[in-house]
């Protein structure tokens, strides 16, 4: 049940600007595996890899023993992989509990042009909302919800497919300090068959959470270890400051 | 609820009943009718296209109307007429909805008009259910009064075939000029018109060079078809277009220079009306046949002429004609039957008898259309615009030609 | 011999054809390519500039009256084209169906105002003196003003051509048909653009409406028909590129002309079968390369 | 609206329309079925415009391919209800099968232009195809419908048909709508990337929605057949298109009773008020289309334009 992601030598290139450079990516099974690097490292590119979203130019992408590298998104999803996504996008003018019942009746249900009842799936939609903590705000349309509401119900809508891997990309961006404190519990109290590979900005959520870190710089990876390993590595400091950023080092940034 | 439908339907027997009555009431006591005897009223749905191609020919067909009413004293066949337009449009969508509201909404008595060939075919069933006479004034397809007939639809205006068998005909009778082309555009009427001249004038002797039929409606430029023409080295050409395609066809023929090497001859709307002043001097010189021309020399004709001039400042077309003669022949069957069910006007047109004081010349009903003469007629110059002069005439033919 | 004599005929005549169809459909091609915009309203500016030549140029126009019509239709066009901008500038954040429905009510309208003022009767007009008569060609006569249409098909492409390669205009066009949004990032304002591209583009289309009125003429019912074979030149060359509409155009006039006279039995199916043979085979057209 | 209006106001008006010929002259009867038709029509057309996100110009080609396919067979085979019905559904659905593949693969205004191609494509085919659909003149003398060996032809009777067959293929689109299926089309409509990657082949369902649209676009084509008598190749064309088109955004796109209202506003404006505008008729058409887009503020289709990804 439990899988592995295996990315090796995985490459792509936009024109002669090469995001993703020959990476070796290996997150284990029940992982908690993060990802992070300076902007423009080539994160969400490499999230694209995985998800399908975008084709590679040059090495594979295994799921478990199964290599997905020439899947459709479509065909990738159907394997078990969920994601959520940098900017919150779902479906504006559905309620929030459709937004999730449609993950429900993919995973559970069959699509058929009939009407069904569907209680069991509502029962699970409520649940997870609840979980998530939208609880009570499931007749709300989505184009109405606040920034926060919409990537926590992002996160809902990713569990709903009750993925075998899960994928988030910077999950945290946008949440208020109290928001975040909630997603960490979810994701802590997500099934431990779950592979999760999440992209943050927030380090002190990713030295909670993770239980692996890789860092990724001009496409290539700089280093991977545990978070002990990386908050101490003079090379990542470099990475981040060496190259001329004024940033502050591994600073939460706040964006819209 | 249907017995409350029945009632209706049984109020409104009623009502028609009453009328009915009324009118036959009056009309005893009018004692034998005369032009001044009020006999009642008759409603007109006058179908003609307003909108669309087509719409110069429906300004023809209302002149044409309502001049004749102007000149009797806005009575046919002693009734007093209201006239409903109803908007035929371009396409039987629009034409069998506006007969729809013609005959069910205003309750027309008589329908007069109908342009396209399909819309005519349309409304025959609806026409036939309603029982109501529905004079035919240009809708030239064979089958309305052939394979589709019905009692209720008579026409006053020709078939395609006859008009194109007339020209065949004539071709034929002349001789000289063996080995005709044929081109008429690939729709029914054009298909109608093409097999028309090509039977008349094989089985008069003639022979063909070849055939070619031009997609309708989409055709603008004809190079492609008379490079085949020349080709072909025929000695003629005979074709069959209107409106659009006509003035069209007509100045490229001569831009290609086949009107000097070719000549071309055709079916009459080729020349007649609008499209003869949009072609101008390109038309000089064509011959074409058909049931009427401006330029016939008998006194109905002049009379009408004239009138029309004066009343609407424009010379009259074949369309004016035959809504002017579809006029004519509702005022003999009313007269005749003195009501204005679809059933006695039919069975009063059926035994109308030539039709003497018409423009076109005479002409009588042969089953429910036209028998009539054929004129073929050249372009010529007259004055600063043109006109299409008779050079022969035919016998009376009916329907096939 | 005389067989290949009159199919040269017909090729020239495609090429012809072709001209005046590049001039008519590049117009909405480039609005297509790079507004999002199917202006159905297209072939009605067609007309008001046929309707524009029949009315300044005359039946019989000299070379002055000529190009003053031609003159008054690009004027006509570039304020009809501007006003539709203007038109669907508030529906700019709107679906691609509410601009083609907007345009399509103005092309009714527009329509019905021509048929109000010209009259619903077929109009037809010369062409300007020394190319209202014909040339030997292989022995055939030929008309001279089709010929004269290649040549200034040939300029109008060249022109064309140039404008996009070589100048800031051109440069501003292509990038706007490869990505909107960056056009708007780097400073360009997104209005200008579709301003300036749909008064051009209509300014064509109502040029090519005079230029054709000795061949087309001018009546209810021309602008549909001009609309359909635009459009079958935009689907067939790809959109929002000048090279897509010349080639789909050539393509066309040759299917219109040569194909009709080599395949006269089929000639009623032609049109839409190749149109049909290019969606199934290449539904972006031809010519789609970076074009979204 | 509230929920106890949301049951009454259909209510109502199912009844009404039911007991509509009772109240109405056969002109307003006639007229009334003639609504349902395209009624029927824009709501199929409803159903890929506002539910899915799928603009068709095109959607007028199934209608007229399911109406020859009705009149050739009450003409050649049977005109006993409901065989001709079954079989225009039938080849509406077969010929949105044949064409839809095509038009799925777009996206957009190139959508747009595809479905329009391929209407076009189908209406050059039903004017030159002259043995089977008559070419220009079209189908003419179709027979009445027969039901249990009776010819429908009272107007109150043809109505009720009508209105019954209407019922039929409603209710097949309603169901549509509040099926799984549905809530995935309305999915797609809000965002197609995210819906694929939930693992949804947003390809395929897209495909089924046009052959379900064109299934019921064919229905609506066989009514028109039963109750016209009269198959045309205008009946197929861009200006039916089109029409259908104005009718869903006046209904609001999204609700399928809104498209037959907007069909019933259409009827009337083209049938019963435009024969009586001295020609004037494609004008107001024109006015109407204006105004429709402007004022309705979400757009036709209810969307935010997205850009492509």
């Amino acid at each position: 049940m439990t899988v592995s992601l295996t990315c090796h030598g995985l490459s792509r290139s936009f024109g002669a600007l090469r995001a993703v450079d020959g990476v070796d990516l290996d997150v284990a099974p029940g992982g908690r595996h993060a990802l992070i690097g300076p902007n423009g490292a080539g994160k969400s590119t490499l999230m694209h890899l995985v998800t399908g979203a975008l084709r590679a130019s040059d090495g594979s992408v295994r799921l478990g023993e199964e290599d997905i590298t020439g899947m459709s998104v479509v065909q990738r999803a159907r394997l078990g992989i969920s994601q959520t996504m940098q900017q919150a996008s779902l479906f504006p003018t559905m309620t929030v509990s459709d937004n999730v019942l449609l993950a429900v009746q993919r995973r559970h249900g069959r699509v058929g042009p009939w009407p069904r009842r569907q209680a069991a799936a509502r029962r699970r939609v409520d649940t997870l909302l609840e979980r998530i903590g939208l609880a009570g705000r499931g007749d709300t349309i989505e184009a109405r919800l606040s920034h926060g509401e919409r990537k926590q119900l992002e996160l809902a809508v990713a569990l709903a497919c009750e993925p075998r891997l899960l994928l988030l990309d910077e999950p945290a961006a946008g949440m208020s300090p109290a928001e975040t404190a909630r997603l960490a519990e979810v994701i802590e109290e997500l099934p431990a068959e779950v592979t999760v590979l999440f992209v943050e900005h927030d380090l002190d959520l990713v030295f909670r959470l993770a239980t692996t870190v890789t860092v990724l710089h001009l496409g290539r990876v700089l280093l991977t270890g545990s978070p002990a390993a990386v908050r101490a590595s003079a090379a990542v400091r470099e990475a981040y400051l060496g190259t001329g950023r004024d940033e502050p080092l591994f600073a939460q940034r706040t964006e819209a | 609820m249907s017995g409350m439908v029945i009632t209706r339907r049984r109020l409104l027997g009623m009502f028609g009943a009453t009328a009915a009555l009324s009118a036959c009431g009056s009309s005893l006591g009018g004692g034998s009718s005369s032009d001044g005897g009020e006999q009642g009223a008759v409603k007109v749905g006058l179908v003609i296209p307003q909108a669309g191609v087509y719409a110069p020919l429906g300004v023809d067909m209302k002149r044409a109307w309502d001049l004749w009413l102007d000149r009797h004293g806005g009575k046919v066949g002693g009734f007093t007429v209201t006239t409903v337009v109803g908007d035929e449009g371009e396409t039987p969508q629009t034409g069998v909805a506006a007969v729809q509201r013609l005959l069910q909404s205003d309750d027309c008595d008589v329908l007069v008009g109908i342009v396209s060939s399909a819309t005519a075919l349309g409304v025959r069933d609806l026409v036939t259910e309603s029982k109501k006479l529905l004079l035919i004034a240009n809708a030239g397809a064979n089958d309305i009064t052939g394979t589709a007939i019905s009692p209720y639809l008579w026409r006053t205006s020709f078939t395609n075939g006859q008009v194109a068998a007339a020209m065949g005909r004539h071709l034929a009778e002349q001789g000289g000029t063996d080995g005709v082309f044929v081109i008429a555009p690939d729709y029914a009427a054009g298909a109608e018109a093409s097999a028309g001249f090509q039977d008349a004038f094989t089985s008069g002797g003639g022979t063909i060079a070849g055939a070619v039929k031009p997609p309708f409606g989409t055709t603008q430029d004809y190079q492609p078809f008379l490079s085949q023409i020349r080709s072909s080295g025929a000695k003629a050409t005979f074709c069959f277009f209107a409106g659009a395609e006509a003035v069209a066809f007509v100045k490229q023929y001569r831009q290609f220079g086949l009107a000097d090497s070719v000549p071309l001859y055709g079916s009459g709307f080729l020349t007649e009306g609008g499209v003869l002043s949009a072609q101008g001097a390109a038309a000089v010189g064509i011959q074409t046949s058909l049931h009427y021309t401006s330029e016939l020399d008998n006194e109905h004709n002049k009379e009408f002429v004239a009138a029309y001039q004066k009343a609407h400042d424009a010379v009259p077309t074949v369309y004016s004609v035959q809504t002017w003669d579809a006029a004519g022949v509702l005022d003999r069957a009313l007269r005749s039957a003195k009501a204005t069910d679809g059933d006695a006007l039919s069975t009063a047109l059926g035994k109308l008898g030539p039709i003497d004081d018409s423009p076109r010349g005479e002409w009588s009903f042969d089953g429910q259309t036209p028998k009539q003469k054929f004129y073929i007629r050249e372009v010529e110059q007259k004055g600063d615009g043109f006109v299409n002069s008779v050079i022969a005439e035919t016998d009376a033919v009916g329907q096939d030609g | 011999m005389a067989w290949l004599d009159a199919n040269l005929v017909s090729v020239l005549n495609g090429v012809a054809i072709g001209c005046l169809l590049f001039i008519l459909a590049i117009g909405l091609s480039l609005v297509f390519g790079m507004m999002d915009v199917l202006n159905l309203a297209h072939g009605a500016v067609f007309l008001v500039g046929a309707y524009a030549g029949w009315v300044v140029g005359g039946t019989d126009p000299s070379w002055g009256t000529f190009l003053l019509a031609l003159a008054v239709a690009l004027g006509i066009g570039l304020l009809v084209g501007g006003g539709m901008s203007l038109l669907t500038e508030p529906l700019r954040d709107r679906s691609h169906l509410d601009q083609a429905l907007l345009t399509l009510g103005i092309a009714l309208i527009v329509a019905e105002l021509l048929s109000m003022a010209f009259g619903n009767d077929v109009q037809a007009a010369d062409a300007p003196p020394g190319l209202d008569g014909t040339v030997s060609l292989f022995g055939n006569a030929y008309p001279t003003y089709r010929l004269a249409l290649i040549g200034v098909g040939a300029v109008f492409a060249v022109g064309l051509w140039l404008l996009m390669s070589r100048t800031m205009i051109g440069s501003v066009i292509r990038a706007t048909v490869a990505d909107r949004d960056m056009v708007s990032a780097i400073g360009i304002a997104q209005h200008r653009v579709k301003l300036a591209v749909f008064g051009a583009g209509s300014a064509l289309a109502a040029a090519a409406g005079v230029l054709g009125v000795p061949i087309y003429g001018a009546r209810p019912g021309l602008d549909s028909t001009v609309l359909i074979l635009a459009l079958v030149v935009v689907v067939i060359g790809g959109l929002g590129s000048v090279r897509g509409a010349l080639v789909g155009a050539l393509v066309i006039g040759q299917i219109e002309s040569l194909g009709r006279a080599v395949l006269a039995d089929a000639a009623s199916f032609l049109l839409f079968g190749a149109l049909a043979l290019v969606l199934v085979l290449r539904p972006r057209g031809l010519f789609a390369g970076a074009v979204r | 609206m509230s929920r106890a209006a949301k049951v009454v106001v259909p209510a109502v008006a199912w009844l009404a329309l039911a007991g509509a010929p009772v109240f109405l002259a056969p002109y307003a009867t006639t007229t009334l079925a003639r609504m349902l038709v395209f009624g029927l029509l824009a709501a199929s057309l409803a159903l890929l415009v506002g539910v899915t996100g799928l603009p068709s110009l095109g959607h007028a080609a199934y209608f007229g391919a399911g109406a020859y396919a009705a009149g050739w067979f009450a003409q050649h085979v049977s005109a006993a209800a409901p065989y001709p019905l079954l079989v225009a559904a039938v080849t509406g659905g077969v010929v949105a099968a044949a064409t839809g593949w095509v038009a799925v693969r777009a996206r957009g205004v190139f959508f747009l232009v595809l479905t329009l191609a391929i209407g076009e494509i189908v209406r050059q085919v039903a004017e030159t195809w002259e043995p089977v659909t008559g070419g220009s003149n079209g189908l003419y003398g179709i027979p009445a419908t027969t039901l249990a060996g009776e010819p429908v032809v009272h107007p109150a009777l043809l109505y009720w048909f009508v209105f019954a067959v209407f019922a039929v293929g409603f209710a097949v689109l309603w169901l549509v709508v509040r099926s799984p299926y549905g809530t995935a089309l309305h999915g797609i409509h809000d965002n197609e990337p995210r819906m694929r990657a939930l693992g949804y082949p947003t390809g395929l369902y897209k495909y089924g929605v046009f052959v379900i649209a064109g299934t019921v676009a064919g229905l609506a084509g066989g009514l028109l057949a039963t109750q016209q008598r009269l198959v045309t190749p205008a009946d197929l064309g861009f200006t039916t298109a089109a029409l259908a088109l104005l009718a869903v955004i006046i209904g609001g796109a999204r609700s399928l009773w809104g498209a037959c209202v907007g069909a019933g506003l259409v009827i009337l404006v083209r049938d019963s008020l435009g024969p009586t505008l001295d020609g004037h008729g494609p004008l107001v058409l024109g006015v109407l289309f204006v105004l429709v887009v402007y004022l309705m503020p979400r757009g036709v289709a209810g969307i935010r334009p997205r850009r492509a990804s």
